[in-house]
């Protein structure tokens, strides 16, 4: 009934019908609704087996389901959630989608390898798929030597070749970014008028390309060692085992990183979108994920201060590990000095980027817990870094991306989501998240090992909170996959820019048409000058 | 349910340290956290939209605010660092006179071995007001042995020997864990340790050691091994003497020296090519396969007791009679 | 910067290579050279990977590793080497011939590339066949003449070493192979001029990238402390 | 841009000069130089990746980005090899197995 009148404009997404329209488009935003489509099963998948692990630790003795059956679990849903889910979320759904449009391209430099990159993703989805469908693998998904050469009589050889190949897919899509943001910018799109959410995927996308290939080669390792035994970690045969963890973490550290800087970059437009005001020290923002990058490469180690390393690496770790507190912290302070004398809307974006800022400002000061060594020989391997990353990785890159979905929503459909429901939904999770996570700090400081399917009754209380917290937390995840699909037809019709954003994907229909821009776009002012949207300007305070 | 509680039990001479290291973080992070929440909630309420057309004044960033928010943070975050490091670097180092006990993981067991011959399994026993040093060693997979109320973990990995030690200061019951995910019944790696007053301990350690004592057992091994065949007491034999070796500088023959320590004694057992003594051949076959890890323990045992110095500094009157370095 | 605000956006239809994406054809070349770097830079951290585990355990046992090395047959490798050089000089040529336009001269020197390839891929397999009968392949069937049986463990390591990366080394000439084939058959063609020549120079990039991953492992694999042999 | 065609010429010396560096470093490796063998090794393996990179490559004559990317890949692998080389060989500093 809203639909009907007003002949529709050709877009992106009813130029052309059909299923092989979608599997064969080389089109960046049909790709990032294939990469939304896939990373929301996969969402899913590893949201069901956290269920099961929550319903497990109900109770201290382990009978809901078998030692193995658990160990699977947890594994499968690490491997889920982090490989399939974290890493793609953000970068390859909405940083595909709006990176090109952000800078006035028409579409990535390089669209056909973008495609291949969502197929690489489907294709390591599958194989890790089939691995958990034909028996699971044990291993938990940091896949430790000799654990996983010798010991494990579990799929690891499928679930790692799973991650291997998307692994690629990860590849392609940074080197997509990098080369686009370096030669397709729009006249005028100046480095230093670069929106934040493109300075976070390029710092992101220099990881993706300097760290994947060093985990894509531990697999190829490890590999060779559990199908053919030849020995390159292992200690019977003079193999070292911590060799793989410094060739593991070396990625997988820097892999926490591609999860974050893409939440922050989404972080910083909606804190500058909805206080209607220029993101405070953009410069210090913008270099700042360039540091974290870098800094980032640096302090692997610290994953392993009680695997055995020596005293000295571990200390220049730990101290290594402080400096990449810094350029977090700058962001924190910018992101909230922002909102001083702004105009500040609590439309549900903005709820999910306070809900970020807050939830990230947790989970990295405990970072500085464990960076400290004293304080992370007791806790490492415990809930208490259990408890660190979900502060990361949910409270920050999932509460991002659910708050970037709803802000880029009206673009990527052309319709608005329901705002009362999306209140309601971005609240519960804030809750449930923190009923989830919270008692978990103090479980890890009590001493509870993680990995642990039967435990000691003294932890029962906490746990049965968290457990409490996850179903709440599950409410609140489902809410908006019902409510969004909900919208394609009954959402209100969205215009171009419903609210007031300065950002060039903004200028453009919605949705948009399939070159993005029916002109390509002259950039003459700062990004999140406002005035140029608003017009005029009243004082405020 | 068991009774809940935020802390954790203090049982040793660390976890005060690392306790007060926590209140110390916990301080920073509680203010930062109730700075945020509070900026965050007054600024959003302050300065909520009270009109669609309004415009707010551009800011230009403060070079001097952001250098200020830098540098507060960093200096908070070095104070963090010298604390933590030196709080490890202290449990890194165990002092001279700790007693030596020795710990052997495998899938899914704690094996306990005392100098006097006691052997445990996911039970370790050990005095109060003693610093006690843990050599530990796994036969299979990665395994990491954790005290919460003593706030000391190390990862046991295999094909190395790792080094963990304590100070208990309460007696009672504590929880031992395995940290390391090892395998389908990680969660059932796990034991108690108990810290008895000094006397309970002796009678415990009296309580019978069928085997005799460490070195006794490893010398019963060296014998029925045949290493005595070579390594022959005065020197005599094809073998390097083993008389006094422990703790000393051995000359090799590529040119290198190395200090007689466990890992060495373990790589010349397991790994016999690899170090050869200064003047001497490389007929010694491996005993990988042969000696459990075990095994290598008592035997490292029993050349530590063929001196040269006592195996257990500033003894007190604990458990001397496996302590005396036998003489022979 | 604000001119005329109708730079079209459809405004390539004039040359055929120019995709839809981008604004120009220099620009398109730049685009794909920075990829192809970009791709090798992947590359480099894929097989630094490898060199870690290599330079970590060469560390542990040099002896053994010395040893090992030795029985590897150093003047088929040396020689080896400088087919693999000769099959980079005539890529560059290739790639000049390009630059220039010389249809014919490209495929030439291709064709010489892709030969040279070849010899090179055949004589590693000849190496790998002779390992292959003096049962240093890495497994429960490995022997290694003249060693302690714990050290032959870690001559294993080092064969483990040999394996992988001379074979991921020629799993890559495999693919330079069959991008010379494409290659050869677009010159062909006729694809390839001095205005269009952006595949011949990026296939050129990959191939000198191989040859510097091969230049790395000679010395690295073939030529250890070879005065011990005598 | 401008294309640089180098001559023949120059890429006839430079193919000349790996052709020589692979004899030399060949013929190094029977020299016993103790330590310094791996050193000299990997010296001339450097330069000869130099003179690919540089000629064949044409390093030379392209983009600041190019080299900065270059520079930039080797610096990584370089942080790779030299951390993790870090931790290996202080292990054991303190005296204390698995320190």
């Amino acid at each position: 009934m809203i639909t009907a009148a007003v002949p529709e404009r050709e877009n992106y997404l009813n130029n052309a019908y059909g299923i092989k329209s979608w599997l064969l488009t080389k089109d960046h935003k049909r790709i990032g609704l294939l990469y939304l489509f896939t990373v929301t099963l996969f969402f899913f998948l590893g949201g069901a087996f956290a269920t099961l692990i929550r319903i497990e630790l109900l109770t201290p003795q382990g009978n809901f389901v078998s030692s193995e059956t658990y160990n699977k679990l947890f594994t499968m849903h690490g491997v889920a959630m982090i490989f399939f889910f974290l890493i793609p979320a953000i970068p390859a759904t909405l940083g595909n989608f709006f990176l090109p449009m952000m800078i006035g391209a028409r579409d990535l430099a390089f669209p056909r390898i973008n495609l291949l990159s969502w197929y690489l993703l489907v294709v390591g989805g599958l194989f890790s798929l089939f691995a958990m469908l034909a028996g699971g693998v044990d291993t938990g998904w940091t896949f430790y030597t000799p654990y996983s050469t010798t010991y494990s009589n579990s799929w690891v050889i499928a679930t790692a070749l799973g991650i291997f190949i998307s692994g690629f897919s990860s590849i392609l899509t940074g080197l997509n970014f990098i080369v686009t943001v370096h030669r397709m910018r729009a006249p005028g799109m100046t480095w230093m008028r670069m929106p934040l959410f493109v300075w976070s995927h390029y710092a992101t996308a220099l990881i993706q390309v300097l760290g994947t290939p060093v985990i894509a080669v531990t697999i190829i390792l490890l590999f060779c060692e559990r199908v053919f035994h030849i020995g390159i970690f292992d200690p019977t045969l003079g193999g070292d085992p911590v060799l793989f963890q410094h060739m593991f973490w070396f990625y997988s550290h820097p892999a926490v990183y591609i999860m974050i800087l893409p939440a922050m970059g989404i972080v910083s437009e909606l804190v500058s979108v909805f206080s209607r005001k220029a993101i405070f020290g953009y410069q210090f923002v913008a270099y700042a994920s360039m540091a974290i990058a870098v800094l980032g490469f640096l302090v692997w180690g610290h994953h392993l201060f009680v695997a055995t390393e020596s005293v000295y690496s571990a200390l220049v770790f730990s101290f290594l590990s402080y400096f990449v507190a810094i350029p977090s912290a700058i962001k924190v302070f910018n992101w909230t000095a922002t909102l001083y004398k702004g105009s500040i809307s609590f439309a549900t974006p903005m709820l999910y980027a306070f809900g970020f800022i807050g939830l990230f400002t947790i989970g990295g000061l405990t970072g500085l817990f464990v960076a400290a060594l004293g304080f992370d020989v007791h806790v490492t391997d415990t809930y208490f870094v259990v408890a660190h990353f979900h502060y990361i990785m949910v409270g920050g890159t999932i509460m991002a991306y659910l708050g970037g979905l709803h802000y880029w929503w009206p673009k990527i459909t052309g319709r608005m989501y329901p705002e009362g429901w999306a209140k309601l939904s971005a609240l519960i999770i804030f809750l449930g998240f923190n009923l989830t996570f919270f008692p978990q700090f103090i479980l890890g400081y009590l001493g509870m090992p993680r990995r642990y399917h039967v435990y000691p009754d003294e932890f029962q209380v906490l746990h049965v909170l968290s457990t409490a917290g996850a179903s709440v937390l599950a409410v609140g995840y489902l809410m908006p996959m019902v409510y969004f699909i909900w919208s394609l037809r009954y959402g209100k019709v969205a215009g171009a820019n419903p609210w007031g954003a300065t950002g060039l994907e903004w200028q453009t229909a919605s949705p948009p048409p399939v070159h993005n821009f029916d002109v390509t776009p002259i950039v003459t002012h700062e990004a999140y000058d406002y005035s140029t949207v608003i017009g005029q300007e009243v004082e405020v305070g | 349910m068991g009774k809940l509680s935020l802390f954790p039990e203090q049982a040793s001479t660390f976890a005060p340290g690392v306790d007060h290291l926590t209140y110390f973080l916990l301080a920073v992070a509680v203010f930062f956290t109730v700075l945020i929440f509070c900026s965050i909630f007054y600024l959003a309420i302050r300065y909520r939209r009270r009109s669609d057309r309004e415009l707010p004044r551009v800011q230009h960033g403060g070079m001097a605010l952001e250098i200020v928010w830098s540098v507060i943070p960093f200096g908070i975050t070095m104070v963090m660092f010298t604390w933590g490091a030196s709080v490890f670097f202290n449990e890194s180092r165990p002092p001279d006179n700790a007693m030596p006990l020795y710990v052997v993981a495998k899938q899914w067991m704690w094996k306990i071995e005392h100098m006097e011959g006691q052997r445990e399994i996911n039970e370790l026993h050990i005095p109060l007001g003693r610093a006690v040093r843990l050599t530990m060693a796994s036969e299979d997979v990665i395994h990491s042995f954790y005290v919460p109320a003593f706030r000391v973990k190390q990862d046991v990995v295999p094909g190395k020997y790792s080094t963990i030690w304590f100070q208990p200061t309460k007696p009672g019951k504590y929880h031992l864990f395995c940290a390391e995910f090892c395998g389908t019944r990680h969660s059932g790696m796990i034991g108690w340790v108990y810290v008895m007053e000094p006397q309970d301990y002796q009678r415990w350690l009296s309580g019978g050691s069928p085997e005799g004592t460490l070195s006794e057992s490893g010398e019963k091994l060296f014998t029925s091994l045949a290493c005595s065949n070579c390594h022959k007491a005065d020197g005599t034999g094809r073998c390097p003497s083993l008389e006094g070796l422990f703790g000393k500088t051995v000359q090799l023959a590529n040119g290198a020296k190395v200090v007689a320590d466990e890992a060495y004694i373990r790589e010349s057992i397991l790994h016999p090519a690899a170090k050869i003594v200064a003047g001497y051949q490389p007929v010694m076959p491996t005993f990988q396969g042969l000696v459990t890890e075990d095994g290598v323990l008592q035997l490292i045992e029993y050349i530590k007791s063929l001196g040269p110095k006592p195996v257990v500094g500033g003894g007190g009157a604990l458990g001397k009679e496996g302590e005396t370095p036998k003489s022979k | 910067m604000a001119s005329d605000a109708h730079v079209p956006a459809h405004a390539h239809a004039e040359s055929p290579q120019l995709r839809v994406q981008f604004d120009t054809e220099a620009q398109q070349k730049d685009a794909s050279t920075l990829g192809m770097w970009l791709f090798l830079i992947t590359e480099v951290m894929f097989f630094g990977g490898m060199f870690l585990v290599y330079t970590v355990y060469r560390n542990a046992y040099p002896g053994i590793f010395a040893i090992a090395s030795s029985s590897l047959n150093v003047y088929i490798g040396a020689a080896n080497t400088a087919v693999l050089l000769c099959s980079s000089f005539t890529m560059v040529l290739a790639v000049r011939a390009a630059q220039l336009g010389q249809r014919n001269a490209i495929i030439l020197f291709l064709i010489l590339t892709l030969i040279l390839g070849g010899v090179f891929l055949g004589v590693k397999a000849y190496e790998w066949n002779e390992k292959f009968q003096e049962r240093h392949i890495p497994g429960s069937s490995f022997h290694f003449e003249g060693m302690q049986p714990d050290e032959q463990a870690h001559a294993q390591l080092f064969f483990s070493l040999y394996f992988a990366m001379t074979g991921l080394h020629a799993l890559h000439m495999v693919i330079g192979v069959g991008m010379l084939l494409f290659l050869i058959r677009q010159a062909q063609k006729g694809k390839y001029s001095a205005a269009y020549m952006t595949p011949v120079d990026l296939g050129g990039l990959y191939w000198h990238f191989v040859d510097i991953i091969w230049i790395f492992l000679f010395p690295l694999l073939y030529l250890i402390d070879r005065h011990l042999k005598g | 841009m401008s294309e640089h065609i180098d001559s023949v010429k120059t890429y006839a010396l430079v193919f000349a000069a790996l052709i020589a560096a692979t004899l030399g470093t060949t013929a190094v490796a029977f020299v016993d130089l103790g330590p310094f063998s791996v050193v000299v090794a990997l010296a001339i393996a450097v330069c000869k990746m130099l003179l690919v990179a540089l000629f064949f490559m044409h390093v030379r004559h392209s983009t600041r980005l190019t080299r900065l990317v270059v520079l930039g890949g080797l610096l990584w692998l370089l942080i790779l090899l030299g951390i993790t080389m870090s931790d290996i060989l202080t292990r054991n500093w303190v005296g204390v197995p698995g320190r």
